[in-house]
């Protein structure tokens, strides 16, 4: 068992001619994805990567049975796919596109929770589970099939820390990349809660940042609810007030926010914080 | 983006939020004559202005036009007055504080509101702070209305008054696709309620939605805002040494990793996924340019390669040379390959992130 | 309330759906002069009007003159033609259906369309029939559109034109609180979609935020409108025995009952959960009026007691007596004190649904 | 143990210094309900009969623990009162008011659905579990603890059959009027599920009513994941088409909604039809 996905996940790729829509089907493919289907308007009755392309997600949905969708559609019409994606019954909806509107990203997680649906993203790299299904742009070769969930806003510096894992010999069970917009379908609360459930998920990985309290809370969460121990990497801690690093919600303002804030907050409750990303790795293996 | 007070408040009316009947100079003789007293005020986009002198009041129009002399040019921390706002002064019987913003807990809008308006909210006991998260598919109710008024003390006629400012502050907010919309003044006048102030985020990534705003840029600095333009993630920072990587969070981590060995970043430069050759030659034009003694390049090689960004790399300064030296960090996915290409530039390349810190705070004279 | 024709397209209008340019009148001298064809539509709230004759075409004022003469005042299924809707005719490419409704499985709305328009929607086959549910806290969004457009056989610009139209059409569904708004048919003309017949019914439950709607009250009788003028739930069916009950699911069951043993109810009458004796009063003046043999009063006795009603009985039939029998079936809280009222009033007052029923069937002179 | 109400329902009465929500808050004193607090804007800090008052629903909540609320207030107001419960984290939302536009009635059940809240009605009598709490406007006499559950789109029709069970020595374990609007947040389905989970209920009694095609799905519903005998009476069988009988939701038309259609769909499933309301004590005398 993993978390999200598995061998059971039948995937759905919208936007799925584009360019990126393209090589991460083959991507996802090499990595033992079941991708089913694809969507893109008008573009019904084509292939790529010999997956069929539908003209509606539901068209996709009443042929193939897909359950998982990845969203690879532009910013403007992200909300769009994604709700039509809820509204043909699809469990998980995975959506990498950034720059989506904070309004719509609000929108369409609310519409989610309505519906029973879950979102990850936007502006995410997506999930993987080794050994059984990726769903998303994390490159497959860092990976290693094992026993630590990681959960993470960023991207690169999530591979980075999944490489040095690796490299350490340490596999991981699922690796979520939630984004680091200010809001997302899914939260690190989400995730720790999925992780702790999962009997395959020993240890679990945190890679925060600065901006917003969902480190913070996710530290609460921790101490009530979580007895696996967690390990976590917060990035930003020389950032500046009021810039904005990147990511859309990677900002301190207005005092809150900061990574100091954060790694209190963990360290309070028993999470060790590493100094640098590839300290995780090393953190990890003296608990071993 | 961030809007002047005047542009906020011209939205505002035009979501039906009364605010004073004001006016934009740029220069002292555009003041126009009045009757009573005026309040000239700074259009910058950094808070307490007031504190800092940029809102002067006057009763004549040789008063206003000496005042406007006076703040027109004006520096208020860093930010240079080209505009004021020009509106009669209100008669306040009391200040109030109201906003709304996207709150990231929730995942929903939250109002915010207290009885103690005109000073900073951060400063005002969580107890006298109103909160409620407004949901954005179902909008302002009348309860909250109701509530709000209950919290604020008011009787059922200024709850009305107040319901109709939040009602439009909704609309302003969410048709406007904001960040943040915020009243602070809200004052209660002998005429009812009106916004004092305004100011207002437009969500950057909703702007497509508003090609008619005018667009603000005072907040970035000019080769931040030339990167802009060009679509780069680019922010300066006060340190020496000038670094580039891909992806926010490992941009972040690397500032984080060279404080850690001494040193101090002085841009925070995320090529994100990229390796476009031209697009990495951009990044590098804009490093170039920036006041750095050292640049560090770090990059993990994932979907992008190493050996790609490399090779993108040595094309941009063999375009453009860097006049410092480069101290660059490449691991994963073609790494060799990627290192390699980078030492027949002249290029020293790491693997760890630690190594290669510490060569770079070496390299710019630190630690 | 269903709307006639003419002011539900006056509701498509105003929300921005194409809709014929025509006019009302009530006399036939009321047309006004025209080129080409005109087509004459009899404003009646019932459907099969066209098949019935009540719609004519004319191309010339004495033959449009003379068809108004016809059509006025003439019978359609029992309802009178009072009005003539005018409208050019339109030069039809194709037909299509569209209506947006309340679903109560969903409990959302649902869109309904199909490329068979001009027929009753019922007699398309299934698989011809487009159906999307449409959430009512997030609206219409494009991707509707486009599985529509693709249903439909539309080309692109086509699908952009019949999108104009959902999401008119959901403005005046959501704004003007519809049960359903129907346009059949949705035609194709050379210029575009338009709704060449229209039908909209608004929730009677929502009526108290549409008082500028003009009351349609047609489908209902005399003795009905004065009910609903009073509040009351009733309903002239065309049987003999007249049914008052408390509750509407019981009143039901009492005409199912009395059907059981070969009785038909004449009046469906819901006391609801009053005992109020002015309400008794006025149900029992309704009551007399319809033309029917015998009284039954069922009342289950709960909230509402047995003994105030029995008492509100007796008040109302001392104030008016009513001229036929009344069978009364009494049950629940205080019984007994009912029945006593009601037997010194000289009323048989019975304990069970099934006796009671027998009784007012042989009062009847049924079976 | 019975379903959605219990000895630890706190109950919160929306609309509570009105006729209805005086007379309602003694009757579901005298029936053991735990009333903790009442609502009425304006009228804070009055009691009715000797439950405080409070401006809102939050206050009301934050200073009882009110789980559960009723609603008494009139139906251009309903659709407000409703979401302030619903916001305030009450859970069940007993909406009694009838009347309440069907465009409101969407929108709140969608709302409660976002926010994970039930709301019962609207236009219903509530509900009632005998020996352990009463949320509605039912009789309190019609009573006995037992074993069948009764679910029913009727208000007086219900109690007259309850009290014909009473009568007969059947006891029930919880009795809900769901409603006969055509929208309402509790379905027969939402029903039939809690009722076949509930350990103390044995027999399951409905009562449905022309218009709408709810007992035909419920007819499904009950194929597939009904094991307790199910006992069922439809009004209206004599209900001539287009004319509405009382109940918004009571109507025959287009074809759809006939008691035949759901006398039908209901036997084909093995649900015993009464043919009079009374009849149902007798079929279940008879299984017994």
């Amino acid at each position: 068992m993993a978390v999200l996905v598995n061998k059971d996940t039948k995937l759905l790729v919208q936007g799925i001619t584009g360019h990126q829509g393209r090589y991460h089907t083959m991507a996802m493919k090499e990595f033992g994805t079941n991708v089913v289907a694809g969507v893109t308007p008008g573009k019904a009755g084509e292939t790529v990567e010999g997956v069929p392309v539908f003209n509606t997600v539901q068209d996709a949905v009443d042929s193939t049975g897909a359950n998982t969708s990845i969203v690879f559609v532009p910013a403007p019409f992200t909300m769009d796919a994604v709700l039509e994606a809820i509204d043909a019954g699809i469990e998980l909806v995975v959506t990498i596109t950034e720059h989506v509107p904070v309004h719509d990203a609000m929108k369409m997680v609310s519409y989610a929770k309505m519906k029973g649906a879950r979102i990850i993203g936007p502006n995410c790299p997506g999930l993987a589970s080794p050994g059984k299904a990726k769903v998303g742009i994390l490159p497959n070769m860092v990976f290693k099939e094992g026993n630590v969930g990681v959960v993470s806003k960023s991207g690169t510096l999530t591979y980075e820390i999944v490489n040095s894992l690796t490299e350490a010999g340490i596999g991981q069970s699922t690796t979520v990349g939630i984004g680091g917009d200010p809001v997302t379908g899914t939260s690190f609360i989400d995730m720790l809660e999925l992780f702790e459930k999962d009997p395959e998920t020993e240890r679990i990985v945190m890679v925060g940042e600065i901006g917003g309290t969902a480190e913070e809370e996710a530290a609460e969460y921790i101490k009530e609810h979580v007895t696996k121990p967690v390990y976590a990497y917060i990035a930003g801690r020389t950032a500046p007030p009021g810039k904005r690093m990147g990511h859309a919600g990677a900002i301190v303002s207005r005092g809150r926010g900061t990574a100091e804030s954060k790694i209190k907050a963990l360290r309070s409750v028993g999470v060790k914080v590493a100094k640098i990303p590839t300290e995780i790795a090393e953190l990890i293996k003296e608990d071993l | 983006m961030k809007l002047y007070e005047y542009m906020a408040k011209d939205i505002f009316r035009k979501h039906g939020i009364p605010v004073p009947e004001g006016y934009v100079i740029e220069r002292p003789d555009e003041i126009r004559p009045f009757e009573g007293e005026i309040v000239l005020k700074s259009q910058v986009l950094i808070g307490g202005r007031g504190k800092a002198g940029g809102i002067k009041f006057a009763s004549s129009m040789d008063e206003a036009k000496k005042v406007a002399e006076q703040l027109l040019g004006m520096d208020i921390k860093g930010y240079k007055v080209k505009k004021l706002l020009i509106e009669p002064k209100i008669k306040i019987l009391k200040e109030y504080y109201m906003s709304i913003i996207v709150d990231r807990s929730s995942r929903e809008a939250m109002l915010i509101a207290s009885a103690e308006g005109g000073v900073e909210i951060e400063s005002v006991p969580d107890e006298k702070i109103f909160k409620r998260t407004i949901n954005p598919l179902i909008g302002v109710q009348p309860n909250v209305v109701r509530a709000l008024g209950y919290f604020l003390g008011l009787d059922k006629e200024q709850t009305k008054g107040i319901g109709k400012f939040v009602y439009a502050l909704w609309d302003a907010f969410t048709k406007m696709d904001a960040d943040l919309a915020e009243i602070n003044p809200l004052v209660l006048t002998p005429e009812g309620f009106m916004a004092a102030d305004a100011k207002f985020i437009i969500n950057d990534d909703s702007m497509f939605r508003h090609r008619d705003i005018e667009l603000v840029e005072e907040e970035y600095t000019p080769l931040e805002r030339e990167a802009r333009e060009k679509g780069i993630a680019f922010v300066q920072l006060d340190g020496n040494i000038g670094v580039i990587a891909n992806g926010a969070g490992l941009t972040m981590a690397t500032l984080d990793v060279l404080s850690l060995y001494g040193g101090k970043a002085g841009t925070f430069l995320d090529l994100g996924g990229t390796d476009d050759p031209e697009k990495v030659s951009q990044a590098f034009g804009i490093i170039g340019e920036a006041p750095i003694d050292v640049v560090f390049l770090n990059i993990f090689g994932g979907i992008t390669k190493c050996d790609t960004v490399a090779k993108g790399v040595v094309q941009a300064i063999e375009k453009k040379p860097l006049k410092v030296p480069i101290v660059a960090r490449i691991k994963g996915v073609n790494e060799e390959e990627g290192k390699e290409i980078l030492k027949n530039a002249g290029i020293s390349a790491f693997s760890t992130l630690e190594d290669a810190a510490k060569e770079a705070v070496k390299q710019g004279g630190g630690a």
